[in-house]
């Protein structure tokens, strides 16, 4: 008995969810969207998500016996792969995706001490590394095409208005008729299903809607992050997105820009990234509100077509003064101060 | 949210397993053949032993004195021949002598009619010198010695008298039983503590999965037409501890490293309250307790009376043994209890449960690195940032650690349990405490 | 011309600048002028530098200053630098200061290894010897020995403290700095401080009977007395249970002694290292 | 370049630490807490909005008209560096409170690049003499936004597992990279989509 | 007050004896800059043109993004110089035009272009895409699309739309200036 | 020689001394530059040394560093007016940071610390150690910059040789962004932390 018995300090049971159950539980909700992109832009995009993976736990594994620790099984490296390929086009080179996956695990996650040590998103720093690094194989996209064996390519719905604004005529009134006058016939259910051209694991607003919902039921993503993401961001977009189009306030298109480019991927399963978002509701809801402004300044202004993965990153360098400056109430302070006066 | 009262920040709702006790009523434990007694039962000074090696004890006799005024005297709780002082250790780790009574001779109330006194006519200070005398101790896990508790100091008054009904541990459901069972008892007690204390108000706190206690005591209190408030609260861990307790049934926030007289509250368990009741009326000492037996691992969970000194086994025993083997033995609740290793462990005045759990119910996994998730600070009802704290202690940054509220942290376990990376914050605070109190020493040395 | 001209202005206005600006400086040295403790640099530079608190400062200036100031009185706060940086602060103030102190080093006073010492329990929690504490005092049956799961590691500003395969830490004397912390943080207090020079140790830290300690631990100093009656110049004193040797007289019988410790529990401070230690029994 | 755009640019896009490499030692020496590097950074903003001001004057009443700019290093250092003294006298003198809390640092200004450089900016931008003032004001506002935001995340990461040998400076370095490389989501195209 | 007055003269002294240096210094050096910045943009003109030479540079101010013109003599048509907006900001551009406004050549001067990208534009070889191009041999191509191979722009289309919206302009304006 | 080799690795001002930063950053994206600006600081360094040393005795403490600063900064001058008129193609990439020599932590320090204290020969050889030291981790940083970020190594045109290496494989698609700023920034942390690395195991052999 003596030696069978654990001794350990209280609390002597447990909530039952643990880190490698939050993970691989991500890791699942994230998996109909990736079956979709599969689907839709071929067997390419498996091959991009999985060699992303094998990079991501490759490297995490390596690290993990440096340090004499093994890591694997705790799903974050997995899912940081698995983000990782959703976050990249179906035909961009291979060897960017290893590269995007050794400096998330490598430079991001591990020099700060390997799980839940990084300040940044490693899945999308790791983007936006290669992004810096080899623009044009990360914005060259596949048009949808149920898997069928020569790729076309084609602009992704924000890159063509992006395109589209520059020489835009008069008469267009928002983003759907840009695109029609663009030609590329995009109607909001294509953009609430999928099919459209974007990175693997980002095209299905549906799918990532349904994963995210269970997240936030089960209580692994924060609400805080979501709502006040979506919400200001759609707040933004519904009050000054008019103005490129020389409409006035309140004409922003917010149905589209809620359904397009990696918003939902981002504001779902990035943007609640919990080792690199705040520690308070408070902080969180400051930090969501920074990444919707970043995102709407980036989508409408910046010279990048999409800017969910930069808006995020962006607002992850506030984090650690979030941190100092949303502390928890002590209980029991309020007095005190009473007292002293 | 819900109809009833609670603290705001933090809390937990972990599952609470009652279901397997709370209808079972108290039954009276085996007497094992070898008491051990721990001469420390109680916060504050241990006892001055009062017996040696092949002295013969009776049954209720003080074997340790009070040895302070913080601390309480113990009684023998079987009549028998001393057949050693040993060291042993108490769940919660601390090294006390431990006197070993073999029992033998005669029992003084087993099978007798029980004789009780009025209390009416005592004075207050002999009301105080019978609790005093009684060594009881606080049992809601703190084991305060009562009487040192219940003698307001001067100028102090107190406005709310709260009685600690809550019971927020799983599986626990003694201080339940006892409102059921012995509601009349800890009536009366709360009475003698009145007179003692005369509060503005007394008010019982009981959570909303004790409908049938509340009701209980609702009905006792409107037909004795006695002047105390039974409040149901709403279930949430650590409804019990005694700040967010009066947080909640009075909305004061004690102040951080205060007492409750603080805002002019006294608490106190109900246990507490009838060992009041048994030690004035029934000039009874501290010699028993009721201890919640329960777990995944235990046959037939029960709720026993059982005397200070016997042995885990021993009632463990009498629940049928195990059913499958245990992975921890725990004594107390699963939040704030404490593992044993050594079955041979007594009962003592604090002991308010035995948990045998399976490895499905503790839910243990690898730790891994904090996540930054945060549950661990909306889980703390002391608003604090448990990860912040752990990591300043872990770099050993003591004096961080206590800016950060270190000392504020009751252990009440609310934030290692939700922490989804396992980590045992607790046992981090508690070092960190210990690093803390050692370091004050030596500057106090210098 | 043009050229000479332009070369000349440039001298001109560079003079003119040159010279209000030496003069603006050596008018406000002399008028603003803020005593520069020269005092507080000539401490500072005797300290080794390596910032590593053990002074109780922020750092080595942090102590240097004081010093100065006189807030501090004590000069021989820092551990690391020893006698020559003793003496030279001395120096540097101006009074005398006794330096043949032999240096200090750490002292892991315990051979209970995993094949020696017994075990009370299936531990499971923080890896860290103050938190393993809180739980019945660490997981070996003897409460006094070295629970190995390196606090003191995690503390030593220098990296001069191992783990050793048999569950125990050990000390690199030569890389030792003095500083005193893993003594600090120890919570068993097994760790101690013995002069560089020292030729033997009493490798046992428990104050339990003899009885329980040969119980808990085969190498165990069981406190038998035979280093204290039968050698009575050697310096060993039993307090507590327990044999301590001192160091400042060193006299016959020392190395004898340990050949008769029934426990073998006194062993040469340096040329053995831990895990070579006889296991006796 | 209109005010505005002067402000973004130099907060943001051309940000001295994060794009320009003006300012590293201090902004690695001084970040190790956070409320040095604010203190940091209002010292930087102070000087440098200040020096942007003299140096511009200097160089257009006295060097360009006399021909002179090949003495432009020289006395731009030496304006500099007399001028953190002077700012440091006067501060200490009359407003102690802003001393204590600036003091420290103006000392290790003066052998900042980023004073020096944001004059030669100036300079070479061919702003006038409002823009030099904004230019500068902005610079510093950029210097104080990095370093403040580097000494959080190092203050974060003093209670990290980050490996012995990255500790420190090379932690800081690599933050600062991943600090940048965010940044980069600010470029010129974005200022011109802003201000039209 | 002497030694106050010692330091200043030291200090002086040191720095007369430096801006003595200096000075006679740049008066070796200023020319040497200035022939060599002469001859640096002559080179480029002259390599703008196959035949003919450069005249003399005209500031113009009123003309969009031209800021500057230079008869070619000998062969007729202009140099223009544009400056473009590029990714990293302004960029100055030289091109000559024949005197239908056709581009004969184009050179990119001062930059701030990310190399690898934009900075692509300086090899002589970018710029075939614009030579023989505007006026009457047909539009300037604006935009990515307009080209044959939009590829070698891909990644950095607003350096060549910064490129390629002066040289339309241009051409447009030798048109609207009609021979020499 | 100690006094030499001091500046490469256990002294070295960019690695271990941390001087000099912004220059070793801004300007180490082509191994080319990289040669240029160091020999500029090395010509600064041993003119400003040999010119504090010889005036050490000249010069009051109170007016010293303004008087440091303007030999510095005359020398920087020189650089700066030489360079632009007989190496133009390397003024210009390395723009600023040459006239801001003046202001590179390393000069002014040295002077300070070591030429002010020394003789002129011990001063000539720190500057040329220090020099060195500063050439060397420069030259290191701009040619891991510039193989992986531009896929190429950039030297001075000779003869028939344009000057540019090109890296197989590399050139055609480098990882840009090590050439950018972030880039620099990560490059000169790792290998701050190989010195780390490098000076810790040194310095548990000398004990
Ligand atoms: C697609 C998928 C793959 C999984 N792979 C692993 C694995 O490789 N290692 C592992 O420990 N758990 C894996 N799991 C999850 C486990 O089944 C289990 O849920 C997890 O270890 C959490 O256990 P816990 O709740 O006891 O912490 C995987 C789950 C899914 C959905
Ligand atoms: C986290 C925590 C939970 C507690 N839960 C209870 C409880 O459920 N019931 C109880 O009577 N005391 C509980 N206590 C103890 C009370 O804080 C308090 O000590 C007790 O009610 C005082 O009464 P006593 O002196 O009669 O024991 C708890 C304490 C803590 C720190
Ligand atoms: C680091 C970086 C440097 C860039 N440099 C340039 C550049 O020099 N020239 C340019 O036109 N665009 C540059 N860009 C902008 C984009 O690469 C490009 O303009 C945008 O993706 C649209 O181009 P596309 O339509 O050809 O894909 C740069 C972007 C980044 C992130
Ligand atoms: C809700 C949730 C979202 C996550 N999002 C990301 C992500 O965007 N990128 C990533 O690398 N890891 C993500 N992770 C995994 C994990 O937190 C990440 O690997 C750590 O940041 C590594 O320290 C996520 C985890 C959870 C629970
Ligand atoms: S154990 Fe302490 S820190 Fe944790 S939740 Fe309870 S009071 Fe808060
Ligand atoms: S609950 Fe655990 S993982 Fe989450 S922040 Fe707290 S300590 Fe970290
Ligand atoms: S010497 Fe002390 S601190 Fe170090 S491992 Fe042993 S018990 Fe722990
Ligand atoms: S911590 Fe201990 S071993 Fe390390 S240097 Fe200090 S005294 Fe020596
Ligand atoms: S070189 Fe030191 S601040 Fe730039």
């Amino acid at each position: 008995m003596k030696d069978k018995l654990l001794i350990s300090s209280s609390p002597q049971f447990h909530h039952p969810q643990s880190t490698s159950s939050i993970m691989w539980t991500v890791s699942l909700c994230l998996l109909p969207a990736g079956v979709w992109g599969v689907y839709i832009f071929g067997l390419r995009a498996l091959l991009v998500t999985l060699t992303a993976i094998a990079a991501a736990v490759a490297t995490e594994a390596l690290l993990g016996r440096v340090k004499n620790e093994n890591t694997i099984a705790d799903g974050s490296a997995f899912l940081t792969g698995l983000l990782i390929g959703f976050n990249m086009p179906p035909a961009v080179p291979i060897y960017v995706v290893v590269v995007a996956s050794v400096f998330a695990i490598a430079v991001v996650k591990w020099t700060f001490g390997g799980l839940g040590g990084n300040w940044m998103n490693p899945a999308l720093a790791g983007r936006v590394f290669v992004f810096f690094s080899w623009t044009g194989g990360m914005t060259t996209w596949t048009l949808p095409g149920n898997g069928s064996a020569d790729t076309v390519t084609g602009p992704t719905p924000l890159g063509s208005i992006k395109a589209g604004l520059m020489s835009m005529s008069a008469d267009i009134q928002g983003p759907m008729d840009l695109l029609a006058a663009e030609g590329v016939p995009v109607s909001y259910m294509d953009l609430f299903l999928g099919r459209v051209p974007g990175s693997i694991g980002e095209v299905s607003a549906l799918l990532l809607i349904a994963g995210g919902l269970f997240l936030l039921i089960r209580k692994i993503a924060n609400w805080e992050i979501v709502v006040s993401y979506l919400g200001s961001f759609a707040l933004l977009v519904w009050l000054f997105g008019g103005f490129r189009y020389g409409q006035g306030l309140f004409s922003g298109d917010v149905l589209f820009h809620l359904l397009s480019g990696g918003l939902m991927l981002g504001a779902l399963f990035m943007a609640t990234d919990m080792v690199s978002s705040p520690l308070t509701s408070k902080g969180m809801l400051i930090y969501g509100a920074g990444c919707g402004f970043m995102t709407y300044l980036l989508r409408f202004f910046g010279s990048v077509p999409e800017g969910v993965s930069l808006a995020i990153i962006f607002m992850n360098i506030f984090v650690p003064l979030i941190n100092r400056a949303f502390q928890p109430e002590k209980f029991g302070l309020v007095k005190t101060e009473e007292e002293a006066k | 949210m819900s109809r009833f009262k609670t603290f705001p920040k933090g809390g937990i709702h972990p599952t609470d397993h009652k279901e397997a006790t709370c209808h079972k009523e108290i039954q009276n434990a085996s007497l094992s053949s070898i008491a051990v007694v721990p001469l420390s039962q109680h916060i504050g000074a241990p006892c001055e032993c009062l017996v040696k090696k092949g002295d013969t004890v009776e049954e209720e006799q003080i074997i340790g004195k009070a040895g302070g005024f913080v601390s309480a005297n113990i009684h023998s709780p079987v009549p028998g021949e001393v057949k050693e002082i040993k060291q042993i250790f108490l769940p919660n780790g601390i090294a006390v002598d431990a006197v070993v009574i073999e029992m033998q001779g005669e029992f003084k109330r087993l099978g007798k009619e029980e004789t009780s006194s009025d209390w009416s006519g005592m004075s207050n200070e002999e009301i105080s010198a019978k609790i005093s005398e009684m060594g009881i101790v606080g049992q809601g896990g703190a084991t305060f010695p009562t009487h040192v508790k219940l003698s307001l100091p001067k100028g102090k008054t107190c406005d709310t008298f709260i009685i600690n009904a809550v019971e927020c541990e799983p599986y626990l459901t003694s201080d339940h039983r006892v409102m059921l069972e012995k509601g009349k008892e800890v009536l009366e007690g709360i009475r003698i503590i009145q007179r003692l204390l005369s509060p503005g108000k007394t008010v019982i706190g009981i959570e909303a999965n004790k409908m049938d206690a509340v009701e209980y005591l609702q009905s006792l209190v409107s037909s004795e037409g006695l002047d105390i408030d039974v409040m149901p609260l709403e279930v949430k861990y650590p409804q019990g501890a005694e700040k967010n307790l009066i947080k909640a049934v009075t909305g004061k926030e004690v102040p951080s490293g205060k007492l409750p007289l603080e805002v002019g509250v006294i608490n106190a368990n109900v246990g507490t309250c009838l060992s009041v009741y048994e030690a004035v009326v029934l000039n009874k000492p501290v010699i028993e307790r009721v201890v919640t037996v329960s777990g995944g691992a235990i046959k037939n969970p029960l709720n026993l009376k059982a005397r200070v000194g016997t042995s885990f086994r021993t009632l463990i025993e009498d629940c049928g043994g195990f059913s499958e083997e245990p992975v921890k033995v725990i004594a107390g609740g699963p939040m704030m209890g404490f593992t044993v290793y050594d079955l041979d462990t007594p009962v003592t005045k604090g002991t308010s449960g035995i948990l045998a759990l399976t490895a499905k119910e503790i839910k243990a996994a690898k730790p891994t690195n904090c996540l930054s998730c945060g549950r661990c600070i909306s889980a703390c009802p002391m608003g604090l940032n448990p990860t912040k704290i752990f990591k300043y202690i872990e770099f050993n940054l003591s004096d961080e650690a206590a800016a950060a509220g270190l000392m504020d942290c009751v252990e009440c376990g609310s934030c290692s349990f939700m922490c989804p990376a396992h980590i045992p914050l607790v046992q981090g605070f508690r070092g960190g405490k210990k690093v803390l109190r050692k370091n004050s020493m030596k500057k106090a040395g210098k | 011309m043009d050229q000479l001209l332009r070369i000349f202005w440039g001298f001109l206005s560079t003079v003119l600048f040159g010279g209000l600006l030496g003069l603006g400086l050596a008018v406000a040295s002399r008028k603003l002028k803020v005593e520069k403790d020269e005092t507080v640099e000539a401490i500072e530079g005797a300290f080794p530098g390596l910032n590593c608190g053990s002074c109780g400062y922020a750092g080595c200036s942090g102590y240097a200053e004081a010093i100065a100031d006189g807030s501090d009185e004590d000069i021989t706060k820092c551990k690391p630098g020893g006698a020559p940086c003793l003496e030279q602060i001395g120096k540097i103030l101006g009074i005398e200061v006794d330096t043949d102190a032999v240096r200090m080093v750490a002292r892991v006073h315990c051979i209970g290894g995993s094949d020696v010492a017994s075990r009370s329990f299936n531990y499971s929690g923080i890896s860290d010897c103050t938190a393993a504490t809180v739980l019945f005092n660490g997981d070996k049956d003897c409460k006094y020995g070295c629970l190995g799961m390196g606090s003191c590691i995690s503390v030593c500003p220098v990296n001069a403290i191992t783990k050793t395969a048999n569950g125990l830490v050990e000390v690199d004397q030569d890389l030792c700095i003095s500083c005193g912390k893993c003594v600090d943080i120890c919570p068993t207090a097994v760790m101690r401080m013995i002069p560089e020079d020292a030729d033997l140790i009493v490798a046992c830290n428990s104050r339990d009977k003899g009885k329980i300690t040969k119980a808990n631990c085969k190498v165990g100093c069981i406190a038998c007395r035979i280093c204290e009656k039968k050698f009575p110049d050697a310096g060993y004193k039993i307090e507590d249970n327990l044999s301590f040797l001192r160091y400042d007289n060193r006299g016959e019988g020392r190395a004898e002694a340990a050949d008769k410790c029934p426990a073998k529990c006194i062993i040469p401070n340096k040329s053995e290292k831990i895990e070579e230690t006889p296991s006796a029994g | 370049m209109s005010y505005f755009a002067i402000l973004i640019t130099y907060i943001f896009i051309s940000n001295l630490i994060l794009s320009q490499f003006l300012g590293l030692c201090p902004f690695i020496g001084v970040s190790k807490n956070v409320e040095s590097a604010v203190g940091m950074g209002f010292a930087v903003t102070f000087v440098m909005s200040i020096a942007s001001l003299v140096t511009w004057a200097l160089y257009h009443f006295i060097l360009l008209p006399l021909g002179l700019t090949y003495l432009q290093t020289i006395v731009f250092i030496l304006t500099i560096a007399s001028l953190v003294q002077l700012v440091e006298m006067v501060v200490q003198k009359y407003s102690p409170v802003l001393y204590k809390a600036l003091g420290i640092y103006l000392p290790l200004i003066t052998t900042n690049c980023a004073v020096m450089g944001i004059a030669l900016i100036n300079i070479n931008s061919g702003y006038n003499v409002l823009e030099s003032f904004t230019a500068g004001i902005a610079a510093g506002m950029g210097f104080l936004l990095a370093i403040v935001l580097m000494s959080a995340i190092r203050v974060q990461m003093e209670t990290e597992k980050v490996p012995r040998f990255l500790k420190g400076a090379p932690i800081a370095f690599i933050s600062g990279g991943l600090m940048a490389m965010a940044f980069m989501a600010f470029d010129k195209a974005l200022l011109n989509n802003l201000v039209g | 007050m002497t030694a106050t007055m010692e330091k200043a003269g030291k200090l002086a002294l040191i720095c007369a004896i430096s801006a003595t240096l200096l000075g006679f210094v740049n008066s070796m050096t200023e020319p040497a800059i200035a022939t060599r910045k002469a001859a640096e943009l002559k080179a480029a003109l002259s390599s703008l043109l196959e035949e003919g030479s450069p005249g003399a540079k005209e500031d113009i101010s009123d003309a969009g993004s031209v800021t500057a013109r230079y008869p070619v003599e000998g062969a007729g048509g202009w140099i223009l110089e544009f400056n473009g907006k590029g990714y990293g900001g302004d960029m100055k551009i030289l091109a000559s035009y024949n005197e239908e406004g056709t581009i004969l050549d184009v050179v990119l001067m001062d930059n701030a272009e990310t190399p690898g990208l934009g900075k692509k534009a300086e090899k002589s070889e970018y710029m075939d895409k614009f030579r023989g191009t505007g006026g009457s041999a047909g539009p300037v191509p604006v935009t990515k699309d307009a080209l044959d191979s939009p590829d070698s722009v891909s990644g950095a289309t607003i350096t060549f739309v910064g490129i390629a919206a002066p040289l339309n302009e241009g051409s447009a304006y030798v048109q609207s200036l009609g021979g020499n | 020689m100690r006094e030499f080799t001091k500046g490469f690795v256990r002294e070295n001002p960019i690695f271990i001394l941390m001087l000099g930063l912004c220059p070793a950053l801004a300007v180490s994206t082509q191994v080319v530059n990289a040669l240029g600006m160091s020999a500029g600081t090395i010509f600064v360094l041993l003119g400003s040394n040999i010119m504090v040393s010889l005036l050490k005795n000249f010069i009051p403490d109170e007016i010293h560093i303004p008087a440091y600063i303007v030999i510095i900064a005359t020398f920087v001058t020189l650089v700066d007016l030489l360079m632009q008129a007989y190496a133009p193609g390397l003024s210009k990439s390395l723009g600023v940071f040459v006239q801001l020599i003046v202001v590179n932590c390393i000069i002014l320090g040295r002077a300070e610390a070591f030429a002010s204290k020394n003789t002129v020969k011990d001063s000539i050889m720190d500057a040329l150690s220090m020099g060195m030291g500063f050439f060397f981790g420069l030259t290191l940083i701009a040619l891991i910059r510039e193989v992986l970020g531009a896929g190429t190594i950039t030297l001075f045109p000779m003869g028939s040789f344009d000057g540019v290496i090109e890296i197989p494989g590399l050139v055609s698609a480098p990882v840009r962004i090590i050439s950018l700023s972030a880039g620099a920034l990560f490059v000169v942390g790792y290998l701050k932390a190989m010195f780390n690395w490098i000076s810790s195991r040194a310095s548990k052999e000398e004990f």
